[in-house]
């Protein structure tokens, strides 16, 4: 996996326990690398499972699970998009399915996917298709370093602080939540 | 949709009285209407299986004469409202009642379809709770899914209905049970 | 067709509208579904056709939204299992096993030996059933009347095995995180038991009523061709990838429970057509019967649910994770993230039919309309699951 | 001619009320034998055994409501089930039963049943035309292209055994042949045969070769949009056409009312009612064709198939004739 993306501006890196989370890598990518990689993945006759958004303090973490006909395991890209601003790159050109995925993704969460050839309510009906019914409220919302394993850290964008265990327990939750409701 | 009134409208040729009632005669054909319910081809969910199985050799509806599971809402009389009606498939039932030819007959079957079943929870977004919000609904099958002994059940609850006589026995209350393979 | 203005309610709603932007002239565009035979269920699809043929098609889901992912935000993992048997109807088990090998993963739960073994055992049944269902819809869809009875003739002998353990026939709510419900008893072994001799021996009786049959070869045969990367492009999985001649199966790429124990065929087809994948799966159902055979011979005494275990206020402990299992109709996941509260904090269903019926808009273009049903049967599909 | 015309009415009025209940008959028939071949009753408790479940379908088909779609075509769409059911009738005229015992003398009979045949296709087209739905409409299509092409072998087929018995008058063409099943014109014309079933099944549109009304691609095809007695019509005029089809067939090919030891009508009705029910045995049999294929073997099949067999049996007449005369 390393290897792979070698080049790529990344964000975090590690290797999971796969026994426990069923995933071996999780890379936290920039909005801008995602298409790169998924081109790459693309390139080493990965297919796209899923693509999953998790609601968090931090923003929506969108998750692609990526696996292999022939190997085993299941790296996982993952991009962290603001709640105001939820947009990201479509990957529909270079994974066909991720078309569907992304227009359910955009259904539950309201993350925009530019560049998606037909970005129309898919599993909701249009006429209530700004509901985003799983989208949480902020006061229930959870820190992702509380939910996401941080796994073996390979690499770790100085920059980035969103699995790095916070020193004071305290505070965690209304300081958090002012920054989701802004 | 949203501006659509999603319920059932009154038909606007409402059936007038016969100018000359003959009561044997229609009681004639009650029994015809009744012992050939044409169901319409529109399974929506789990239900809809247990509605193909009750077509099937084991139950065979067909004994009754209502096998002719017709795709065209203009050739069938009864709406087997199988599973679960969410608010996106919700103008579509309507419209298939209402492209039915009367007199027609509603069957909601399983319990999404008569209250919303196990999908109705506080938040849900997407389900109607119950069809009856939508179309009249003659007999109820309840059961997630209803077993086909149910459904058939139902037929013939629906048949009562519309002649007023039950046909066939009741069905035993302590057995004997099939004993299955 | 011409409009004029008493045709205005048939002006067609926001997805045809949308479809009928790129529309090409003079085409006609037929809306498949949400009403109609050949789309199991509630399906909708557009097509937009010159003649007979079909020049793009575009699935239309969401009629059978049942927020399944929504619920599990309200509902404790426990009480959240009858939703996965009403996911898919057609192999509630394979869903049953996934969410809760899912929580067991998370928590490290080990599941006794026999437990193991009761699942697997119900699971390939229910894969049968499965199969069944499909065989005989899909031959309903190429105009057979017949073969579905004999299908559903079968299929009741496999719903009477389950419903002893189970108790239901169609939405079984089986599994428990950490076991399963109740033990097999010795009325359902037996039965099974004979099942397995007399599935074995319908099967040459398929294969020379229907499966040689000229008229089905002919609709069949090269069509709906799946190249391998396609299936990569869309993830296909199951019999649709396996059908294109891709050795893909969870069972073992991603071995689970006791299957690495066991002795059994992985079906490929290099056919890549509609042929394939009819192969694939009359090959599985024999593969299951297999591994039901072993499964009883191999079967140890002892608990089928594990001492403690959880109960319906249960708390998944933190954290996240993804289990794999092969379903009916391929790779059936779940992505669990939990945060230690009452409720799982998300949980996300990969549908396998979802994937497979998102490369049917790429198949069936420039194929004549019973073609593309032929398409669209040969994917089988479980509209619930799909819509989720 | 008063008594002629007296014998048509009658015949006509005998006519109707037996396609009428021919096709009662053979509803019940075609449920019954579809529950056999799928191990089940069928129709079982209305009426004992279910005889009375088709009269019960008729009856309720009577009392629905009758339905014309938004922008149909009042005319022709009421037109369409009533024209496919009345050249139907026609075509019964000149039906020898038995020796003399026909409605109409007429001595093309053969003609008038193909050129009345041909109408009925035009009342599907009509059908699913006028009612103003895309399904009804690719129905309507399918049903031409369909009954067009399956014409021709058929009429070829037909011609084979025409020159055979060198007349287009049923009845003569019955005496041509003998009582026993050797005598018959199946024997000296069994591709003429085949042919004439397999375009027989594709004329009167009947399973595998259902394609107006497929199903499961065209929901119900050209009859999508007809409720009540529309449909009742479209339905009955099928079976009528079976019934047609198949009397046709034992005209030409099995004998007719020829057979040993029963009386001639007897025997008519008993080969009709077998090839009706090999009609029906094909449709709970096969599973259904696709439109190319269908198209693909008539032309390439039973059309040069029917050219050669007509061919062949011209020269083999010519040469009876010749070595007759010499």
């Amino acid at each position: 996996m390393d290897a792979l993306l070698k080049g790529l501006p990344l964000l975090y890196l590690s290797a999971c326990d796969a026994a426990k989370t069923g995933k071996n890598w999780q890379v936290f990518l920039p909005a801008a690398s995602l298409v790169p990689a998924a081109k790459r993945l693309r390139a080493a006759d990965y297919f796209l499972e899923d693509i999953c958004a998790l609601d968090c303090e931090e923003g929506y973490v969108v998750t692609y699970h990526f696996a292999h006909f022939e190997k085993p395991g299941r790296p996982s890209l993952r991009v962290v998009v603001p709640h105001d601003a939820p947009s990201l790159p479509s990957i529909a050109s270079v994974f066909g399915g991720a078309e569907w995925h992304e227009r359910e993704t955009r259904d539950f969460h309201g993350v925009i996917f530019e560049g998606n050839p037909n970005f129309v309510p898919l599993l909701i009906d249009p006429d209530m298709a700004d509901c985003f019914p799983l989208r949480k409220d902020p006061k229930s919302r959870s820190k992702t370093r509380d939910i996401l394993e941080a796994g073996d850290v390979v690499f770790c964008d100085p920059s980035f602080t969103l699995m790095t265990p916070d020193a004071p327990a305290a505070g965690q939750e209304s300081g958090g939540e002012k920054a989701a409701t802004a | 949709m949203a501006a659509q009134n999603l319920v059932a409208q009154k038909p606007d040729v409402i059936v007038a009285d016969p100018l000359l009632n003959i009561g044997p005669a229609q009681q004639i054909m009650d029994i015809c209407r009744s012992m050939s319910l044409w169901p319409m081809t529109f399974g929506l969910a789990c239900c809809a299986i247990e509605m193909m199985a009750v077509g099937m050799a084991r139950w065979d509806i067909a004994r009754f004469g209502a096998e002719v599971f017709r795709p065209s809402p203009r050739q069938s009389d009864l709406m087997i409202v199988a599973g679960t009606v969410s608010k996106k498939m919700a103008p579509a039932v309507v419209r298939l009642y209402e492209q039915m030819p009367a007199p027609r007959y509603v069957i909601a079957m399983g319990n999404c379809a008569i209250s919303g079943g196990p999908f109705k929870f506080k938040g849900q977004y997407g389900m109607v709770e119950g069809v009856d919000t939508l179309i009249p609904v003659d007999v109820y099958v309840p059961g997630c899914p209803p077993r086909p002994e149910g459904l058939l059940e139902g037929l013939f609850k629906l048949q009562e209905k519309i002649t007023g006589k039950r046909f066939w026995p009741n069905p035993p209350l302590n057995g004997p049970y099939e004993e299955g393979m | 067709m011409t409009r004029n203005a008493n045709m205005e309610h048939l002006a067609g709603d926001f997805y045809t509208n949308n479809f009928a932007k790129t529309a090409k002239e003079g085409s006609l565009i037929l809306n498949l579904g949400p009403q109609h035979p050949s789309t199991h269920g509630v399906l909708r699809v557009i097509v937009e056709m010159d003649g007979e043929y079909v020049m793009r098609a575009e699935p239309v889901l969401g009629y059978l939204h049942r927020m399944h992912e929504k619920m599990a935000e309200v509902k404790t993992a426990a009480q959240f299992i009858p939703n996965m048997g009403r996911v898919d109807y057609g192999h509630a088990l394979a869903w049953n096993w996934a969410f809760v090998g899912a929580a067991e993963k998370l928590a490290g739960i080990e599941v006794p030996e026999r437990a193991e073994y009761v699942r697997t055992i119900t699971c390939e049944c229910n894969r049968i059933a499965s199969h069944l269902l499909w065989w005989g819809a899909y031959l309903l869809d190429l105009g057979a009347f017949t073969p579905i009875m004999y299908a559903f003739d079968d299929r009741e002998k496999l719903l009477d095995i389950l419903q002893v353990p189970t108790g239901s026939r169609l939405t079984y709510s089986y599994f428990r995180i950490g076991g399963v419900a109740q033990d097999l008893n010795e009325d359902c072994l037996g039965r099974i038991r004979k099942f397995i001799p007399w599935m074995r021996s319908r099967l040459p009786m398929y294969k020379d009523l229907v499966s040689d049959n000229i008229i089905l070869r002919k609709r069949i045969e090269g069509v709906g061709v799946i190249e391998p990367d396609l299936c990569r492009s869309f993830g296909a999985t199951g019999p649709v990838a396996r059908g294109s001649g891709i050795n893909y199966d969870v069972r073992r790429a991603e071995p689970y429970s006791i299957y690495p124990k066991i002795d059994f065929e992985v079906p490929t087809s290099e056919l890549m057509d509609a042929r394939g994948r009819y192969d694939v799966r009359m090959i599985e159902i024999e593969q299951s019967l297999r591994i039901i055979e072993q499964c009883l011979e191999l079967m140890p005494e002892g608990d089928v649910l594990v001492k403690g275990a959880p109960k319906p206020s249960w708390k998944v402990p933190k954290g996240e994770t993804y289990f794999a299992v092969e379903g009916g109709r391929g790779k059936i996941g779940v992505y669990l993230a939990s945060d230690g509260g009452k409720n799982l904090y998300r949980t996300k269903l990969r549908a396998p039919g979802y994937c497979n019926l998102s490369l049917f808009a790429e198949v069936s273009r420039g194929t004549i309309l019973a073609d593309a049903v032929a398409i669209l049967g040969s994917l089988d599909l479980i509209i619930p699951e799909i819509d989720r | 001619m008063p008594a002629e015309f007296i014998r048509i009415l009658i015949g006509l009025v005998a006519v109707a009320a037996s396609v009428g209940l021919i096709g009662l008959v053979m509803v019940w028939v075609e449920r019954k034998v579809a529950g056999h071949v799928q191990r089940r009753p069928g129709p079982y408790e209305v009426g004992p055994n279910g005889l009375l479940q088709p009269l019960a379908d008729a009856l309720k088909l009577v009392g629905k409501q009758l339905f014309m779609p938004d922008g149909a075509d009042p005319i022709l769409f009421w037109l369409a089930p009533v024209l496919s059911f009345l050249p139907v009738l026609l075509l019964f005229l000149p039906l020898p039963l038995g020796d003399g015992l026909f409605t109409m003398d007429v001595n093309l009979g053969l003609l008038l049943i193909l050129a009345f045949s041909g109408l009925s296709v035009l009342s599907l087209l009509l059908g699913g035309w006028a009612s103003n739905n895309k399904y009804g409409l690719l129905g309507a299509a399918r049903a031409v292209a369909q009954s067009v092409a399956y014409e021709i072998p058929l009429l070829l087929s037909v011609l084979a055994v025409a020159f055979v018995s060198g007349s287009l008058d049923l009845a003569t063409m019955v005496k041509e042949q003998g009582t026993w099943p050797w005598n018959w014109n199946i024997m000296t014309q069994p591709l003429a045969f085949l042919i004439y079933i397999v375009s027989a099944l594709g004329e009167t549109n009947r399973a595998p070769f259902d394609l107006p009304e497929a199903e499961s691609e065209l929901t119900a095809g050209f009859h999508t949009e007809y409720s009540g007695m529309g449909f009742g019509l479209f339905f009955l005029a099928e079976y009528a056409n079976m019934v047609v089809v198949c009397s046709v067939a034992t005209v030409l090919f099995l004998g007719g009312w020829h057979g040993p030891v029963l009386p001639g009508p007897v025997w008519f009705v008993l080969k009709v009612s077998l090839l009706m029910l090999l009609l029906v045995f094909f449709r709970w049999t096969y599973p259904r064709v696709r439109f190319d294929q269908l198209l693909n073997i008539n032309w390439k099949w039973l059309l040069p198939l029917s050219v050669a067999n007509l061919l062949f049996t011209a020269f083999f007449v010519k040469l009876a004739q010749y070595t007759i005369v010499r």
